[in-house]
């Protein structure tokens, strides 16, 4: 069975809850601190949301320096599945992993509420196991989840299938609706909705499940593909 | 006539400012070890219609007070930057 | 100015100085003087209060630990234990909302992860002036704000709350906080001191001059006859506390990791009076005595004095009591999560009285041997300030506003007056982060806050617990003793909508000027309301928090004691019933229709407050009441089991009455209902609580079982169509009532 | 030496500043109906060590681009504002 790092920056605060979603989906999830700069042993990384370093300058920026960056950079350059989730999509942001930026809502109040979202693309590992025009209903979180991002940047996130998931009614003023986008190769995806929080229906929704259970999927690709190729 | 004013605010000296000290704690590792003694402040551009750049620089300093910052705890500044 | 002239501007009177004398049988130096001056405030020694809150029962089986430590705790079940506390951060609010909040918020954790309890929630009741005002829009923004910003980003979820508009809050708004915690049971710690020569370790931020309120008269210029306040230079001017919840959010994981590794024999938070109340109090509790090194303390700013630091309350500081042999696995747990340590002093044995025996003094030096700056017994400080029996008196006018029965007011626009109760606070909590660690089954929005028994560190456990807040101003000022029990009887309502079993009680007083013989008799009364009450439903009180000179312009508030309530459930496997009702459902009023003796009074309703009637009788505490909610609690637990229960949805009735009530559900179904035949406007309005309305798919059933509990059960009509019809009364589309109730809030203030 | 230096950071030209909007929508109703065009941003104030104002300059515009703006959004400006 393949393993999942979980990534955690100080001011994280959604990793226990990750690891216990990727725990009940029958994956095997750890935690990783921050300071680590050695990721080979694990197949797949989730950044999990929370406030890294305290959000101060702006959400992602320190975190972005932490000494385990470099090594998710690097997984993510070897086609691991790396999945940031709220924060931990701003991290990669921030850290040039995917493209734009994150503003602050448009209603400058931090919100926290069951979104719908549509599936975009099914080509991302954590889309993969959804439909194309699937509705989710996930709740996100944030403050800071409008996503901004040049003429250009949004062209081509559009042209190469990499706008991953949609809300359907746009809580956060984020361009072209985007709750969820994957780097050309699909292997990195950043969402602003929170898939962990809807894993029962005990807690209002199970739509999360198809998300997290097709990212543990990529993950058990990734071990295996590097099993073929260890040296 | 209208002037281009900036209102500075920051805090007041001895108010502790969390996301300075956390900013100037991260710099050593990123290489900056000669800088220290980070604030942080917001700045507002604000275009200002007034008589005079004196009845400008009044009219932001009201709205800075008022408005843009809590006395109690920020200090502002208004600069009239020019005629707009 | 003489020292005399000193300790009055301190707020010390002559007497309390003379008892300072007696403790330490000399005159006490400044800096003494200033330790005595903020352990001896009202704030950190309840010295007005103290007499009266002896009389709340604090005792169960279940209780852990009782009021006294920095939160109540009790056992939950499958070997988890719940730390519960309360606080009010209200005059800091009132200066700066957003800081003032934000550090309330980290406060009240703080006094929860002190016994080892990882903080779970939050709740926040508020009160505010009428929104229509620029000034009270500004702190509702700022203080909603600040509850999000550190809340959210310290990683604890608010899961309800309180939120209140009326002008005696104008000038004093009320910021209230309640923390919720859980800990494996064996991980319970107290914030005592013991081990004579086990080192305190001061651990998080650097001190600064944040908060030094009343003290900072000692600033004035060296007390050369200068006069205190006016002299006061623009550098040294007390300053307003700023919170850094990424600082307590590192803290949390270093304290609770220090906890697990049992580095720590002792840990408490500082609060009030900062270092001067952590130092007496753990140290007090522990009977042993303690040095500090005045000069050791990190430091924010330079040039500080000692009592300036002694008496700071910078945030984000915890006081751990630490084996000097543990000392270097402390300082590498706490390098990891980058949270500053500082050996400031060491626990030293008690010394003989001149009775010969033992006390355990607090010495303040310059300098781990250094001089002696200034020596006191810890229990003199922490637990021997004055208690005084402050003259009561019962208000001259309450006869004639008991007298001022509402009775008589006109019916009105009762459409508009259903529609203008209708206020969804969701502009508030959709600010908060509500279901961090998977555990919020019904967050904020509803009648209680349900969450699962669980947490990281926490065994597993199929249990659930509720939260819930209450307060009723508008009852407690016609009558603070019925007014108080009423209200403990609503916050069991309103748990048994999740169907929890109500378990502790913790309150928090917000009253007046306690120097007001009538904020004294409201304050006595208000205590004995809720002694009775708890008496008469078996809950112990495990904690409080008292907030006295609450005043706006001269004019006390109306008694505001604010309970919280937690409620255990046995098992928690499915949602409880909603709000919703579906079309075909029958809808059922449970509880006494007649509420009240009088039939329908509508004493204390919001109904009559709309209209500026404040008078009028209260019902007294109703045992039929208590058994509706024991049967309500019953029903809904068996859902939330996974088993069967007729119940299909259910809302207690609570402000604006039934009509609310009826409205509130309406509207969260989209579906209608019409009764025929409410009995007039009084009906509809009043207030009682421990009445529920209750959606059936199975009448006879449900009917059935009401009648053998001994619950009155009326049916209004069956769920259908789109509109709200109350008899000849009201008649709206439920469509309106939706959208009233969704913007409402924003509306008001103006958004 | 030791300088003194402000690095402004401001949003760039065409991205959306709804802070700056909401503070303008807020001014007419506190009457101040004159005031418009309002833009945030954000100051930081922090001390250099360097041999040289330009060096200095050099030090706090790396900074500046590297940490305390986000080029995808912001542009920053640096201010050597004299010896500390
Ligand atoms: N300030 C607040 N913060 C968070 N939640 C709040 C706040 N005010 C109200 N709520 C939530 O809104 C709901 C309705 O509150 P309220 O009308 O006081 O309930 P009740 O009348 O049943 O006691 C509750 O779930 C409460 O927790
Ligand atoms: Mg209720």
């Amino acid at each position: 069975m393949s393993r999942v790092g979980v990534v955690v920056f100080p001011g994280s605060n959604c990793e226990h809850d990750v690891v216990a979603a990727l725990s009940a989906l029958g994956g095997r999830a750890e935690l990783v601190w921050h300071a680590e700069t050695d990721l080979a042993g694990y197949d797949a990384l989730v950044l999990p949301g929370g406030f890294a370093h305290g959000d101060y300058l702006r959400p992602g920026a320190l975190a972005r320096f932490s000494p385990v960056m470099g090594a998710v950079a690097a997984a993510a350059e070897d086609g691991r599945p790396v999945l940031g989730i709220c924060n931990g999509f701003q991290v990669l942001t921030e850290a040039g992993l995917l493209p734009g930026a994150l503003q602050k809502n448009r209603g400058l109040t931090f919100l926290c509420q069951p979104t719908t979202l549509v599936v975009a693309s099914a080509r991302s590992v954590l889309t993969r196991g959804a439909r194309v025009g699937q509705e989710l209903v996930v709740p996100i979180n944030h403050f800071s989840g409008s996503y901004v991002c040049d003429d250009a940047t949004y062209r081509a996130l559009v042209e190469g299938d990499q706008v991953v998931l949609r809300y359907a009614d746009n809580p956060n003023g984020s361009r072209g609706d985007i709750a969820g986008i994957a780097n050309v190769t699909g292997n990195v995806v950043g969402l602003m909705p929170h898939p962990e929080r809807a894993l029962s229906a005990l807690l209002g929704s199970a739509d999360g499940r198809v998300l997290l259970e097709g990212f543990l999927a990529a993950a058990d690709d990734a071990a295996a593909q590097r099993l073929v190729t260890a040296p | 006539m209208e002037y281009a004013v900036r209102v500075d605010v920051t805090l007041r000296r001895g108010i502790a400012d969390p996301e300075g000290a956390t900013i100037e704690r991260a710099l050593p590792a990123l290489g900056f070890a000669g800088v220290h003694s980070v604030r942080t402040g917001k700045a507002f551009a604000l275009v200002v219609e007034a008589d005079s750049a004196e009845g400008a620089r009044e009219v932001a300093g009201s709205l800075a007070t008022r408005l843009l910052s809590n006395p109690v705890i920020e200090d502002a500044a208004v600069t009239v930057v020019g005629v707009a | 100015m003489s020292d005399e002239a000193l300790h009055r501007a301190l707020g010390l009177t002559d007497d309390e100085y003379a008892l300072v004398e007696g403790v330490l049988h000399r005159a006490p130096n400044h800096l003494e003087l200033a330790m005595f001056a903020v352990m001896w405030s009202e704030h950190c020694s309840y010295k007005s209060s103290r007499l009266h809150l002896r009389r709340l029962p604090t005792s169960a089986p279940w209780v852990l630990v009782g009021p006294g430590e920095n939160a109540g705790v009790i056992d939950a079940g499958d070997g988890v234990a719940i730390a519960l506390r309360i606080e009010s951060h209200n005059h800091p609010s009132a200066i700066e909302p957003y800081q003032g909040a934000a550090t309330g918020v980290g406060g009240i954790l703080r006094d929860v992860f002190t016994m080892g309890a990882r903080p779970l929630a939050v709740m926040d009741p508020l009160f505010f002036g009428p929104p229509d005002d620029a000034r009270a829009r500004w702190l509702v923004e700022g203080v909603v704000a600040g509850i999000s910003g550190y809340g959210n980003s310290v990683g604890v979820p608010t899961i309800g709350g309180e939120l209140t508009f009326d002008e005696g809050y104008a000038q004093n708004p009320l910021v209230n906080v309640l923390c919720v915690g859980a800990l494996p049971r064996e991980r319970l710690v107290l914030g005592r001191a013991s081990g004579v020569g086990n080192l305190a370790v001061l651990l998080g931020s650097r001190t600064g001059r944040d908060g030094i309120g009343g003290v900072s008269v000692l600033a004035s210029a060296g007390f050369s006859g200068a006069d205190g306040a006016a002299s006061l230079d623009d550098e040294k001017r007390p300053s307003v506390q700023v919170g850094d919840p990424y600082e307590e959010k590192r803290l949390i994981e270093a304290c609770l990791a220090l906890l697990d590794e049992g580095l720590v024999v002792g840990i408490q938070d500082l609060g009030g009076a900062g270092l001067t109340c952590a130092a007496s109090e753990t140290a007090a509790r522990g009977g042993v005595g303690m040095d500090l090194d005045v000069t050791a303390v990190p430091l924010r700013e330079a040039g500080m004095a000692p009592w300036e630091v002694m008496t700071s309350e910078s945030q984000e500081r915890m006081l751990a009591i630490v084996r000097p042999e543990d000392l270097a696995a402390l300082e590498a747990l706490c390098a990891r999560w980058e949270v500053r340590s500082a050996v400031v002093g060491r626990v030293t044995a008690p010394v003989p009285d001149a009775a010969g025996r033992p006390v355990g003094m607090v010495r303040v030096r310059e300098g781990f041997d250094g001089p002696v700056l200034a020596e006191a017994p810890a229990a003199a400080l922490a637990d021997e300030a004055p208690l005084y029996d402050r003259p009561r008196a019962r208000p001259a006018d309450l006869d004639a506003l008991v007298d001022d029965d509402p009775v008589d007011e006109p019916a009105g626009d009762v459409a508009a007056e259903l529609l203008a109760g209708l206020v969804d606070p969701a502009w508030v909590y959709r600010q908060y982060d509500s279901q961090l660690f998977l555990n919020t089954v019904v967050g904020p929005g509803r009648d209680a806050a349900l969450l699962r028994l669980a947490g990281p560190g926490l065994p597993a456990s199929e249990r659930g617990f509720a939260l819930t807040t209450d307060s009723n101003p508008r009852w407690c000022a016609l009558d603070p003793r019925a007014g108080t029990a009423l209200t403990l009887l609503e916050a069991i309502a309103n748990l048994a909508c999740v169907g929890a079993t109500p378990a502790a009680v913790v309150n928090c007083l917000n009253f007046g000027n306690p120097e007001h013989p009538e904020v004294m008799w409201q304050l006595s009364e208000a205590v004995d309301g809720l002694a009775a009450a708890c008496v008469a439903t078996g809950l112990p009180v495990i904690g409080g928090n008292v907030s006295l000179y609450n005043e706006s312009a001269g004019r006390d508030i109306d008694p505001t004691p604010v309970l919280g309530v937690v409620g255990l459930l046995e098992r928690l496997v499915a949602p409880p019933p909603g709000w919703t009702w579906r079309d075909g459902d029958t809808v059922v009023l449970v509880g006494p229709r007649e509420a009240r003796p009088d039939p329908f009074p509508l004493a204390g309703s919001l109904f009559a407050r709309r209209r500026g009637r404040r008078g009028g009788r209260l019902p007294a505490f109703d045992e039929r009441a208590l058994a509706t909610c024991r049967f309500v609690a019953g029903e809904v637990a068996r859902v939330c089991a996974g088993g069967p229960s007729p119940v299909a949805a259910v809302h207690d009735v609570g402000a604006g009455g039934l009509a609310t009530a009826l409205g509130e559900m309406s509207a969260a179904s989209g579906v209608g209902l019409a009764w025929g035949d409410p009995r007039g406007h009084a009906e509809l309005f009043t207030e009682a609580p421990g009445r529920f309305v209750v959606a059936t798919r199975d009448p006879a059933t449900l009917l059935d079982a009401a009648a053998s509990a001994g619950v009155e059960a009326t049916v209004l009509g069956v769920g259908a169509g789109e509109r709200l019809t109350l008899g000849e009364w009201c008649d709206l589309a439920v469509a309106d009532l939706a959208e009233r109730r969704a913007s409402a809030l924003s509306a008001a203030l103006g958004l």
